[in-house]
């Protein structure tokens, strides 16, 4: 081969390894990757996971629960489609509430519940001004979006 | 195609020879899963749950320890000019040092993992994901490797700087490779799209690792 | 080219083809400092020239930039070969052969395999290696590793590949350092052979060496600064 | 004429009203902004008055990754055309954008701590900001460790160029992947889903940085081209000619 036919070659080769390496994490991309596990990603699990696992989801309304009334917390963590229970002993953090998305790090016990031993609190996009916030919840026009982003 | 052959089988060989280092790659891999073991506790359910990720470490620290070896002594001892000078395309050259030290220093390693997966009591659903993962990912690190040796063969004591180079282009590898290794463990349905995404990092370093690698062993050279 | 040469049996005409070289006002820097300034003269086949010069006057930089490893700042340099002119960098490697200071040689590699793996390179047919063999008398050397090899050896095992590569064009950087008289003179021999093979060299030394007919040209300070 | 600047002297002159303005600026847009972030702009609905930690924290993430483009666009333009003033400038670059990646990384987990709950998560825009910052680093020391700056200039560049895969990775991080990490608030289809109010302060500290970026950039570049000039006369050595003998 000339040098210029092995250039031609490589410079394909090159392309091809380019190509076919966009084409992996386009194929990647169509099926989450995720920081965490959805409720219902645990529930697809042929296997539960060994060692600490992360959920992510929305704190179900009205799930919040100190039972004994010690610092220990339970509360439902929700997606659209299934539900996980989750127990955690420690400091919440400030943005924590129900409706809120939270991403939860802890053991998954067999009878399918998390015991945490992280809660985190995850923030949307959205920011805006206290007062204007609550005029507009008096005023009705408020939608709960706090959903996790997707 | 047959002088490609030709330094890939001359690399090999010399890696392998006394002195070559490609041993020593492995038993920095074997010392560094023992360290890890060591510290981590005889726990065998916090061990297995590391398994993975410590193998998947140690791959990579043998990797950055063994990175100066591929162009300096080429370099030191004049060869590297008889490879520049005799180079239709420099290029396939560095691809050919890079797959060289795979060969050498990552494919021993890998052949290891089992043995060393058993001592980490790693559960047995984890072995062929490990497995699958260190083999797709693992010639990122050797030709990410190869661009950060060719960037520092002129410089004397360059294995830290060699180091701080390649390890941040190291981390898709490494997350994506752990995060393979264990959704093929959890029998998760991510197994598949993170092993593409580990195969996407050796992929897109197959096309600038040869490429900037070339170029900066031009510019040491003059 | 190489169908030539294989069809040619005798040894005489290891060279396929002749090469001329000609600089033309070729100035070089290194670290943004000018080492060269107007170099000029040509070497045609069949010629020597011994380039010779204080330390640090730039002949290792001369040779370096005729053989493509370092750009040339201005001026032209061109190798002649036959009806075609080359003068990008990779394009005149084919015509040129260069042993710098280091041997390129691998100790843990036997004389053997140091040669054989040069031929790869070189494209080189495997009789070449016995002919570079017997050239700088390594044949008891042969499958000794190049590790246990005297500093003088080495050397000649290093300009071995001269033989292997078979380029018109040779440059030497410093050949005879380290080699006793008898090697010097199988040096000389082959340098002569070469040329009347209708090779051309460019010899960088400090040391003495009796060529036949080499132009002497010196790397001095310019006065001008 | 542009090669004319790689003269300190001259590259002084020429910048010197460029600097000013861009050095008065930033003092008066950091001015305003901590003024409008701290005292006269809302708390939020959500985070109270944790939300002004963003006027510090968002600017610099962005500078962050500006400062890096305009690190590798330079390297590319050294690299091509051979520029000394294109190396110098994305050899100044560096330090100053590795600072802001610093400030994102700092100030994002004094966020953090309150609002989600940790100091540092794993996730891909934070993992992806630090493997900026390790960029910058490796930029910086392979300038140190090469003697010969032009070779050090090319080899950079390299690294540079390189490494500008991973400004892509963490612009889009937040919607490639799950990330614990919010999603893009400004630019984004739709509008900013930040109220007026506080686009204001944000907007102003964002020209603020800008303005501190090309503040710092113009004496370091002088500074380099001082010592490279320096360093250019210490080496003038002899230039030598060939003549026969």
């Amino acid at each position: 081969m000339t040098r210029k036919q092995k250039r031609g070659v490589f410079i394909g080769f090159i392309f091809a390894a380019a190509a076919l390496g966009v084409f992996a994490v386009l194929a990647s991309l169509n099926s989450a990757i995720a920081y965490f596990y959805t409720p219902s990603d645990l529930q697809k699990l042929a296997k539960p996971p060994a060692g600490v696992i992360r959920l992510g989801g929305l704190v179900k309304q009205g799930s919040v629960a100190y039972p004994g009334g010690s610092t220990t917390v339970q509360f439902v963590v929700a997606d659209k489609f299934a539900q996980t229970r989750v127990t955690y002993n420690g400091i919440l953090p400030d943005l924590f509430r129900e409706g809120q998305g939270v991403v939860v790090e802890g053991k998954l016990e067999p009878d399918g519940s998390v015991e945490a031993s992280q809660v985190l609190a995850k923030h949307d996009e959205k920011y805006m001004p206290k007062e204007l916030a609550d005029a507009l919840k008096k005023q009705g026009v408020w939608q709960e979006k706090n959903a996790p982003h997707s | 195609m047959k002088t490609f052959l030709a330094i890939i089988l001359r690399d090999v060989t010399l890696g392998f020879r006394a002195g070559g280092g490609a041993t020593q790659a492995a038993m920095f891999f074997a010392l560094v899963s023992l360290v890890f073991a060591l510290a981590i506790g005889p726990e065998p359910a916090r061990l297995s749950a590391l398994a993975a990720p410590i193998l998947w470490a140690g791959a990579l620290l043998s990797a950055l320890v063994s990175l100066d070896r591929i162009f300096q002594s080429d370099y030191e001892d004049g060869t590297l000019d008889v490879l520049v000078e005799t180079a239709d395309l420099l290029e396939l050259r560095v691809l050919a040092k890079a797959a060289a030290h795979w060969l050498s220093s990552l494919l021993p390693l890998i052949v290891a993992v089992p043995l060393f997966a058993l001592l980490l009591n790693l559960p047995v659903e984890g072995y062929w994901p490990l497995l699958a993962s260190l083999l797709v990912g693992t010639p990122a690190l050797s030709l990410i490797g190869a661009l950060a040796a060719a960037l520092t063969l002129a410089l004397r004591r360059a294995s830290i700087l060699v180091s701080i180079l390649a390890a941040p282009l190291y981390a898709p590898a490494l997350i994506f490779g752990v995060g393979a290794a264990e959704a093929g463990a959890a029998g998760a349905p991510s197994f598949v799209p993170t092993l593409l995404l580990v195969a996407a990092s050796s992929l897109f370093a197959l096309v600038f690792a040869p490429l900037a690698g070339a170029a900066a062993i031009r510019f040491n050279m003059s | 080219m190489n169908a030539a040469l294989e069809s040619r049996p005798d040894r005489q005409s290891r060279l396929a083809y002749r090469a001329s070289l000609s600089l033309r006002a070729v100035s070089v820097s290194r670290a943004g400092r000018r080492v060269l300034a107007g170099v000029t003269f040509d070497l045609s086949p069949g010629e020597a020239i011994i380039l010779k010069g204080a330390n640090g006057s730039g002949k290792t930089t001369l040779l370096r930039a005729i053989a493509g490893f370092l750009p040339a700042e201005n001026g032209a340099i061109e190798v002649q070969s036959g009806e075609s002119t080359r003068s990008s960098a990779s394009d005149r490697r084919a015509c040129i052969a260069y042993c710098g200071h280091a041997d390129a040689v691998k100790a843990p590699m036997t004389v053997r395999e140091n040669l054989s793996f040069w031929a790869r390179l070189y494209g080189a047919p495997e009789r070449r290696i016995a002919e570079a063999l017997a050239s700088f008398a390594l044949q008891a050397l042969a499958d000794t590793h190049a590790g246990a090899l005297s500093a003088g050896q080495r050397r000649r095992l290093g300009l071995a590949r001269l033989v292997i590569a078979a380029k018109p064009i040779w440059l030497l950087d410093e050949p005879t350092s380290s080699m006793d008289a008898a090697s010097s003179a199988r040096l000389v021999a082959l340098i002569e052979n070469h040329r009347r093979e209708g090779g051309a060299v460019l010899i960088a030394t400090h040391d003495r060496i009796e060529i036949e007919g080499a132009r002497n040209f010196v790397l001095e300070a310019l006065e001008t600064a | 004429m542009i090669a004319d600047l790689a003269n300190p002297e001259r590259f002084e002159r020429f910048v010197k009203p460029f600097w000013l303005t861009a050095s008065a600026l930033a003092v008066i847009l950091l001015a305003l902004g901590f003024y409008f972030g701290l005292f006269h702009s809302p708390a939020d609905y959500q985070q109270g008055d944790t939300v002004r930690i963003m006027y510090v924290h968002v600017p610099a993430a962005m500078m962050s990754m500006a400062c890096y483009t305009a690190m590798a666009v330079a390297s590319i333009v050294g690299f091509v055309w051979k520029h000394p003033l294109a190396d110098v400038a994305a050899k100044a670059s560096a330090p100053i954008g590795a600072v802001f990646t610093a400030l994102a990384l700092v100030t994002g987990s004094l966020w953090g701590k309150p609002m989600w709950g940790a100091w540092w998560v794993w996730d891909a825009r934070l993992t992806s900001e630090l493997i900026l910052f390790f960029i910058y680093i490796g930029y910086i020391a392979i300038w140190e460790a090469v003697d010969d700056k032009i070779r050090a200039a090319r080899l950079a560049a390299i690294v540079a160029i390189v490494g500008f895969v991973n400004i892509p990775i963490i612009k889009f991080s937040v919607d490639w992947w799950n990330s614990l990490h919010q999603g893009e608030s400004i630019f984004r289809r739709g509008g900013p889903t930040i109220d007026g109010s506080m686009l204001l302060p944000l907007f102003l500290m964002i020209g603020a940085y800008m303005m501190v970026y090309a503040a710092l950039l113009v004496p370091a570049m002088k500074n380099e081209l001082s010592a490279r000039r320096i360093a250019r006369l210490e080496r003038m050595g002899g230039v030598s000619g060939v003549r026969p003998e």
